[in-house]
């Protein structure tokens, strides 16, 4: 995995998340505040100017420029969040990356998201979506597989967390507000986590 | 959606444009509202700031007596770290800095996050939760902060105007909030202009109780009913949670969408409410503080005056949205 | 239909109790607004009224420096001879009492009936007639009074405040209409509780252009467009009129239902405008002044300003609705 | 006709203007400011009161009275109007009433309209169903003929008068603010004058 494959994943999830845009913002509408679509595809817009202004000259500058980008010119609660994961992720990560070492970084941007929003998996948040996609990128490395593979299984844990926030009380972040009426929606960035999971497997696989 | 706006991704950057245009004691630079008059040595400085969409808070409360900056971010999306970090440098006279924080995950992140990396500067900060609508447990992110925000600002305000120091500025600044409590309900959902729909779908003989001041639904629905009955429903959740008592402090904020004389007529309400009480309204606002957009609706906020904050209250403010004595 | 009120045929009264509750520097009696300090021989005495449903227009307006008193009438309905003829005489110190009319039908009738019974006490009066979207010809009312009004009161108050008397007050009052233009613009209609639905019906494509504040459907309907270009309607209606030149006073006026933050897009854009045709604007005030209940839109006041009125504009003013100065 | 045939007109007056209050708002929303059914609704509830608290001992006296009540309650274009109009009739009206009296009191109350609106036939305003009714009326008692067909004449005409503002431009009141848009509508004040006139059948008819 080199400098132009994390490129290429911030490329992918900007694409991806321009298109699910109004989905994101939907699924915030009902539990929040209407503003997560906007403020991702924002977000991943500069990452994606950023990363071709000042082309990175490794995977961890890659990294740590998304994160910072994201911090910058995001706000609300996912931009800390997503930023301080992918600054850590960055942070944590040894050159030349092979999966194993992928597979620590991305748990380590995990911690990072739980120690800042003081958050735990059933919490109904994108830890719901990351936390099962590391396990499932732990896993993999332990079995041997490939990372299209390992990617792809990380993809489908983190999709089928975010699918699992559905029937979860919100305990952290707006939705939180809502008490019992948080019951029967999925999480806003537990699905926005999938879709940033998902574009791995997608640039592995090369079907950018 | 019909908005008074050129394109909904330029609206906050229009309208502060705007501000800009309208105040020339406001100086606006990388979406951070200042003084035009610039920092003062010696006395405390105040920052505050959050998502745009709820004017005049808190642009509009930058002036003397009140705010020293404010950052605004991007509609209803706490600002970035950048901002506040400019702010909070621009304004320090030496005395330190208070920020003022609702209490959302994305405010308290972003705040917390501009804080660390100003240690060159004295940073403070008090937190404004006074939303009685969200349960204060383990299970929820904590109290949502509304109309108190306004009270905090206007108090700190005239004690860092006086040049008290940064930790007595702090510390009333959260007596305040220990000391306030709201309660909102809503008629309409808002429309936020990049959703181009309204966030939430509230048929017309139903109201939505207890919601925050982003288009987030409230804790249940309820039928329409009359002004005295929602005003009762709002002031029995306050008094439930602080008893009415002694002088107060009374905020009747509208959401934005409301006619200020709908807001009146829940003025009058809240008023026979606290006497009933035996309590007194001693000083109040009546109108658009703390809005949602064009959401329709009200909120109360009660804050128990004592001689000091009643006396911090009076004080001199001069800025947009609050001003008198001066 | 869903409003914060307890019926339709109260929502007045209520309205004024709560207003009276909110103001203590005001007395509410017999449906009329008094400063509570009472009359000030020797001085002016300023008297308006006109239909409910345009607050802080005109209660809102009473106190130092502005208003004696005022005379709210029903939603959208002139107020009746007998508050005029109360204010009338209440008001009056015996330097006479000036009846600032917006120039209606019905407000000019009931006016006048007033003023003819209240023949011991010295009447003059003032018509508003700003709103530029009417022909002022042969064959209608006339233009109708609408923000001008604020204008008025401010500064023929500040020039009674002075101890000018009833001629000179009614003189610079009338300068001011005459050297002030006004433009409406609704992306939705009003709802009166009495009806209960929308006055008019506007597609969610389709915006009134010339509107007044009644409800009254404009001149005519226009495609939805910017606020740049919307903004460019007003104004080009306005410099039509009157060409701007020099130094303005600028109001730009929300009719109950705009958020805040749309009004200062407008403001950016009206200020842009303004500057375009080499003028200035010296003097402005953004927010909801002269509203038409919920309806969503906003208006374009300018009045051409002299040394003398800038003055008046800027003497200290004590009012629910405006302040400054003191 | 009798005092007590007064207080029925009135009476009548006051439930017709109430049953059909919503129509005439809708006509002032269409041309106006929606309020022309709330105002008379209001006006002549007060005015029946009036009459019930303080009977009238005369024509003139039920006529200055309900004249003034509408004057003191009701506020707008049309309370000092209709109020002008029937302290005129009241002031005008020599007794014992007669057709003859009557109808010329009528035309006093319709100059008393036209002299306080500035307002001529053609304008599009209550006069285009008052005029009509009060040459009506004057035919009537050249033609000698007995009250009952006097008044329904009238009422014809003040309805046919009425509907005839539809296709007018209005030049008075609210509705000329519309300029050519106030076109294709019934003038609030005409039809509210129609309704009033058609009263006096009604009780003259003694179907009250
Ligand atoms: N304390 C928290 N810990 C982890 N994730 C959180 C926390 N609070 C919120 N989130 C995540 O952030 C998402 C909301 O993001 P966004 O809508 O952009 O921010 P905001 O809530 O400020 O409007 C939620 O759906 C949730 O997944
Ligand atoms: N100048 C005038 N002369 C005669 N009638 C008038 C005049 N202006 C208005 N009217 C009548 O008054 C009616 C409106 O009454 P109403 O709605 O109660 O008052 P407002 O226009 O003040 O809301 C109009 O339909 C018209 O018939
Ligand atoms: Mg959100
Ligand atoms: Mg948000
Ligand atoms: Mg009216
Ligand atoms: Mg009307």
């Amino acid at each position: 995995m080199d400098t132009a494959f994390f490129v290429a994943w911030f490329e992918d999830a900007a694409k991806v998340v321009r298109l699910r845009r109004d989905e994101l913002t939907r699924l915030d509408a009902a539990i929040g505040d209407a503003d997560h679509g906007a403020n991702l595809d924002r977000g991943f817009a500069e990452v994606r100017a950023a990363l071709t202004d000042w082309p990175p000259a490794s995977p961890v500058q890659a990294l740590v420029s998304a994160g910072t980008t994201l911090i910058r010119r995001v706000g609300g609660a996912s931009g800390p969040l997503y930023g301080s994961a992918f600054r850590q992720m960055g942070k944590t990560l040894e050159e030349p990356v092979t999966l194993a070492r992928f597979a620590g970084a991305f748990e380590a941007g995990v911690v990072a998201v739980e120690r800042l929003g003081k958050a735990a998996p059933g919490d109904k948040t994108m830890i719901d979506a990351l936390a099962p996609a590391s396990r499932a990128l732990a896993l993999a490395v332990r079995e041997g597989l490939e990372p299209l593979e390992a990617f792809e299984r990380a993809a489908r844990a983190a999709e089928e967390g975010a699918l699992a926030t559905i029937p979860m009380r919100a305990r952290k972040g707006r939705a939180s507000y809502l008490g019992e009426r948080s019951v029967g929606h999925e999480d806003p960035g537990a699905a926005s986590s999938a879709l940033i999971v998902a574009s791995l497997a997608t640039v592995a696989g090369g079907v950018s | 959606m019909k908005k008074l706006i050129n394109a909904a991704d330029s609206v906050v950057g229009d309208a502060l444009r705007g501000l800009a245009a309208a105040h020339p004691s406001l100086r606006v630079r990388d979406q951070v509202v200042y003084r035009a008059s610039g920092p003062r040595a010696g006395k405390v400085g105040l920052v505050s700031g959050g998502g745009s969409g709820h004017e005049p808070l808190h642009a509009g409360f930058v002036g003397h007596g009140m705010l020293d900056a404010a950052c605004p971010g991007e509609i209803f999306t706490s600002p970035v770290p950048d901002q506040i970090i400019d702010a909070t440098r621009a304004v320090d006279g030496g005395a330190g800095v208070l920020h003022i924080v609702k209490n959302y995950t994305g405010d308290v992140l972003n705040f917390e996050m501009a804080a660390e990396l100003c240690d060159d500067v004295d940073v403070a900060s008090v937190l404004v939760d006074d939303d009685v609508a969200v349960q204060d447990s383990l299970y929820t992110a904590g109290r949502r902060g509304t109309g108190a925000t306004l009270f905090v600002e206007k108090i700190a305000g005239a004690l860092a105007e006086e040049g008290a120091p940064l930790d007595v500025v702090a510390r009333v600044a959260a007596e305040v909030d220990d000391r306030s409590r709201s309660f909102g309900v809503a008629l309409t959902s808002c429309t936020t202009p990049a959703a181009g729909k309204p966030t939430f779908d509230l048929p017309d003989d139903r109201v939505e109780l207890g919601i925050g001041i982003h288009g987030e639904p409230g804790r249940r629905r309820a039928p329409m009913a009359p002004a005295r009955e929602l005003a009762a429903v709002a002031m029995e959740a306050v008094h439930g949670d602080l008893p009415l008592q002694g002088d107060l402090l009374v905020l009747v904020n509208g959401m934005g969408g409301t006619p200020l004389m709908e807001l009146y007529v829940v003025f009058a309400e809240v008023d026979a409410f606290i006497r009933g009480k035996g309590a007194r309204i001693a000083r109040s606002l009546v109108g658009d503080y703390v809005t949602s957009l064009d959401m329709q609706g009200f909120s109360v906020t009660v804050c128990r005056l004592d001689d000091e904050l009643t006396r911090l209250w009076d004080a001199p403010v001069e800025t947009p949205g609050l001003r008198w004595g001066r």
